[in-house]
C-alpha cells in the first residue's frame, strides 16, 4: 500500500512551490483546512494563485495568506465581508482577482476533474461576468462559453480519512472539498481522524482515495464569524 | 412633505413568505429574504436550501447549540429539520442552476421591466465586489421572487425602466416584494398586484420608473 | 408534505402517455426498476423515447417494451449481448437508436440536471460518435461539442425511502440511478423498504428528495444473465 | 507452413498483468483485460475500477457468496477488498476521463502506428453494435494497454498503419500486448519491447503492417 500520511503538517505541504495553483476548500466557516493553510504561511510559500470561494476572515482561513502578501491572484465567488487583508492587497494592485459565481466556480473545477473541456451555461449572460467570454445561442438561449479550472494541488479539510484516503465530511462542512479533491492534480487533505482501512463503509466514503494522495492529522481549527 | 408609513423590512419579509407553500423547495438570500424564515405561516412545512449543501434547515440554533458545521449560507448556525439532507457545494447549485428549486428569494438593489436583476454590486464602490450564488440561484428557480425597499434612501427609485447597476441576470425576475408593492413580471410588463396598506396604485407608479399595468382594483397587502 | 407515495405500481406509472421521454436506471443486472417496467408494459404506453445503459436481457429489464414494440428511438450506450428483441426490431427499422459512449451519456444526463446547455470533449472525436458534431479545438485539443439529454420521466430503483423521497442505494445498484434522478422532470422510484422521514441520516442521502416526485413500494425482481 | 507457438489469451493477460504495479489505480476491460486479475503479481495490492462504480474490486464471488447488486462491468458477481469505494455512473467516468486511472487495459480490433484504436465494431457486422465504456476509458487513463491478438484468425495484421475499423480513440494506445509482442506507441512510432518467446523481431515485424522501431536487442518475455 502507498503510504500516503505524512508526519506532520509541515511535511505535508513541504513540496508545495512558489507559483504553485492551490484550492482552498471550505465556506461560512466550516470545512477550512485552517491548519494546512497556518502551515503554508509558515513556510512562505510565494506567488500562489488561490482558488477558494472566499478570500478569508480577517486573519483566519486564507486571510494570513493575504496578510504576509503570499497570493498573487485569486479566483473566487464571494471575498466576504471580513476578508480586509485581501481587499488591501487588491486595492494596491497586489493581488488581481477574477470573481466567478458560486456555482459556475463548482463546475468549472468539475469539468476540469472529469476531464471535460468547457460548457455552455446561461448563468452570467449579459453581466459582468461574459466580458470576454464567447457567446451564442443554444436551444434557443443566450449563453457563454466557461472553461476548466485546473489546480496543482487541493488544501482541503475532512473529518475522517482511512489510511488509504477514502474521506468522509462532517455536516455542511463538505462544501468545496469533494469538488477541489477531484480537480486538483494533487490533493492534501487535514483530518480530525485517521482510521484503518476497511473502517468507513465502501457506500459511506464521500470522497474515493484516488482522488486523495495525502493525508495529514491535524485538530480541527475555526476562526470566529 | 411626510411621506405615509412604508413597511419595515420585517413586514417585507413577512409578506414574502405568503409566496411559499407547503412542501416547497426554497432557497432565501442575504438581506430582507434571509429573515422570511421568521414568518412563516403555521402548518407550513418548507425545505429551505442553502448553497453549502444543505435541503432542510429549520430554525438558526439556540445559544449553546450551534454547531458550527452546520451553518448557512450567511455563516449562521443553524438546525435541520426530519427529511434534510447534505451534499456538496456543486450538486447545491446543479439544485439553483437545474430548475429544481420552487422559489428562491433574493435582495435586489434594482430590478428592470423585464425582470433584469441587479444585486451585487453598486457602480463605483471600492473593492473588489462579491458574486457568491446569486446569478446561479438568478439563473434557475421555478419562481424568482426580490425583496427590496421600493426606493432607495435618496428616493430614487429601483424599479426601473433598464437597469444601471451591475446585472446578475436578465428577465430572471418573477415577483418583486417591497415596502410599497407586490408587483409581478408578466410578458406584457409589471403587474402591480398589491399595494401596501393606505397607498394607492397611482402613489406607487409615482415612485416607481417603470411603467405599471394596473388591472381594475389593486387590493392591499394583508398583513394579519 | 406533499404526499409522494403510490398506492400500487399500476397508480405509479398511470400518467405516463405515449411518446414520453423516458430514463431508466440499471447496469449490470442491478439497479433496473423492473416492477415499473412490467406496469408499464401492462399498460401498453407507446411511441416512447427511453434513456438507458442498454437494451434489456432476453424479455427482461427493458427487454419486453422492446418485445411489446413499445419503443420508437433509444437513446443507450451499449445495447447488450442479449438485447435481441432490441436488435430484431432495430434490424427491421421499427426502433431507432443513437449510441453514446457511456459516460458522455452520464454527463449529457448531468448536463440537464445542472441546467447547462452543453460542454465539449475529447470523447468521440474521430469516431463514428463525431458525426454531426460540432468539432474545434480548445486547450490545444481536439473536441466535440455534446448536448444536453432531457427526459420527462426517470423510472429508477433504489434500496430505501423515506416518505419524503430521500433516497439511497445498495452497492453497484447505484449506477446511473441517482444520475437519472437528477435529469428528468419527474422522477419515480420503486424501492424495497419505506421508512419514516428521519430515518435515513441526513449525511447518508445519496438523492435528496427534491429529484424525488413519486414513489412506490415493490419487491426487486432481478433478470438472470 | 506451421506456425511456432503464440502466446494463449492468458499468457497474454500473464505477460499484461506485469504492467501493473502496487497501488495502481486499473480499469480491466472486456476479453483478455479481464483475465489480468487473474495473474497479478503476488504481494501486489492494485485497486480495480468498475464503470458501474466501484473500486477496490476484489477476486469473483464464489458459488452461494454472490450478490446481484455487487457486480462488474461483465455483470459477473465480484467482492471488495478493504478499502473499497462505491459511488454513481458519473464519477465512474469522471475517473476514466479525468485522467485519475493510473492504467486501463482494454481488448482491440486494430492499432495504428499513432495509437489510434479500434475496438468496438467489425466493419459490416450487423445489429447496432454498442459502445459501452471504452471511448471514455480510451480518452483519459493516464497509461492504455491493449491485449490482443497479433494477427486475425485470417492472418491479417491488426497492428496497422491506419485503422480501418471504426475508431474507439485517436493516439491513446500507451502499449500493446500481443500473443507474439510488447509494443510501445511512442513519439517516433511503435517500439518493439519484447518478443513472444521463440520469435524474433524479424518474424513479429513480417506478421505486422506497422513499421516495428528495433532498438539494440530485443529481450524475449518472462512467463515465470
Amino acid at each position: 500500500m502507498k503510504q500516503k500520511i505524512a508526519s506532520s503538517l509541515d511535511a505535508a505541504i513541504a513540496d508545495i512551490p512558489d507559483g504553485a495553483r492551490i484550492m482552498f476548500g471550505g465556506f461560512g466557516g466550516a470545512g477550512f483546512p485552517n491548519s494546512l493553510i497556518q502551515a503554508l504561511s509558515k513556510k512562505g510559500v510565494k506567488n500562489i494563485t488561490a482558488i477558494s470561494n472566499n478570500c478569508g476572515t480577517r486573519e483566519g482561513e486564507l486571510g494570513v495568506m493575504f496578510k504576509n502578501g503570499q497570493v498573487k491572484h485569486v479566483i473566487c465567488s464571494f471575498p466576504g465581508p471580513h476578508a480586509n487583508y485581501f481587499q488591501e492587497r487588491f486595492a494596491k494592485g497586489e493581488v488581481t482577482c477574477e470573481l466567478v459565481p458560486q456555482g459556475i466556480l463548482c463546475e468549472r473545477m468539475r469539468t476540469a476533474a472529469a476531464g471535460l473541456l468547457g460548457f455552455y451555461t446561461t448563468v452570467g449572460v449579459g453581466t459582468e461576468v461574459a466580458i470576454g467570454k464567447e457567446e451564442r445561442v443554444l436551444d434557443g438561449r443566450r449563453c457563454i462559453l466557461e472553461l476548466p479550472i485546473h489546480a496543482d494541488y487541493a488544501l482541503i479539510k475532512a473529518q475522517r480519512a482511512d489510511e488509504l484516503g477514502n474521506l468522509t465530511y462532517r455536516l455542511a462542512a463538505r462544501n468545496f472539498n469533494p469538488i477541489m479533491a477531484k480537480a486538483a492534480k494533487f490533493t492534501i487533505v487535514e483530518v480530525e481522524e485517521i482510521v484503518p482501512v476497511g473502517a468507513i463503509p465502501p457506500e459511506d466514503v464521500i470522497t474515493p482515495a484516488i482522488f486523495v494522495h495525502r493525508i495529514v492529522h491535524a485538530k480541527g481549527m475555526r476562526f470566529a464569524g | 412633505m411626510t411621506e405615509k408609513a412604508r413597511l419595515t423590512r420585517e413586514q417585507i419579509a413577512q409578506r414574502a413568505a405568503q409566496e411559499l407553500y407547503d412542501g416547497a423547495y426554497v432557497n432565501l438570500g442575504w438581506g430582507i429574504p434571509n429573515l422570511i424564515a421568521d414568518y412563516l405561516p403555521r402548518g407550513l412545512t418548507v425545505y429551505f436550501h442553502s448553497e453549502n449543501g444543505i435541503l432542510g434547515m429549520g430554525r438558526r440554533a439556540k445559544p449553546g447549540e450551534e454547531d458550527f458545521d452546520l451553518v448557512d449560507a450567511m455563516k449562521v448556525p443553524v438546525t435541520l429539520i426530519p427529511g434534510a439532507s447534505i451534499f456538496h457545494q456543486a450538486d447545491a447549485h446543479l439544485m439553483t442552476r437545474g430548475g429544481h428549486l420552487d422559489i428562491a428569494v433574493l435582495g435586489g438593489f434594482q430590478v428592470s421591466e423585464k425582470g433584469d436583476l441587479a444585486n451585487w454590486k453598486i457602480p463605483g464602490s471600492k473593492g473588489s465586489g462579491g458574486i457568491g450564488g446569486a446569478m446561479d440561484i438568478a439563473s434557475g428557480s421555478k419562481k424568482l421572487i426580490v425583496c427590496m425597499e421600493h426606493n432607495t434612501k435618496e428616493g430614487a427609485p429601483k424599479i426601473v425602466r433598464s437597469c444601471n447597476y451591475p446585472l446578475t441576470g436578465l428577465e430572471c425576475v418573477d415577483t418583486i416584494v417591497t415596502d410599497l408593492a407586490v408587483i409581478d413580471v408578466t410578458p406584457e410588463g409589471l403587474v402591480l398586484r398589491e399595494t401596501a396598506p393606505g397607498w394607492t396604485a397611482e402613489e406607487v407608479q409615482a415612485r416607481t420608473e417603470a411603467q405599471l399595468i394596473v388591472r381594475s382594483a389593486v387590493p392591499q397587502m394583508k398583513l394579519a
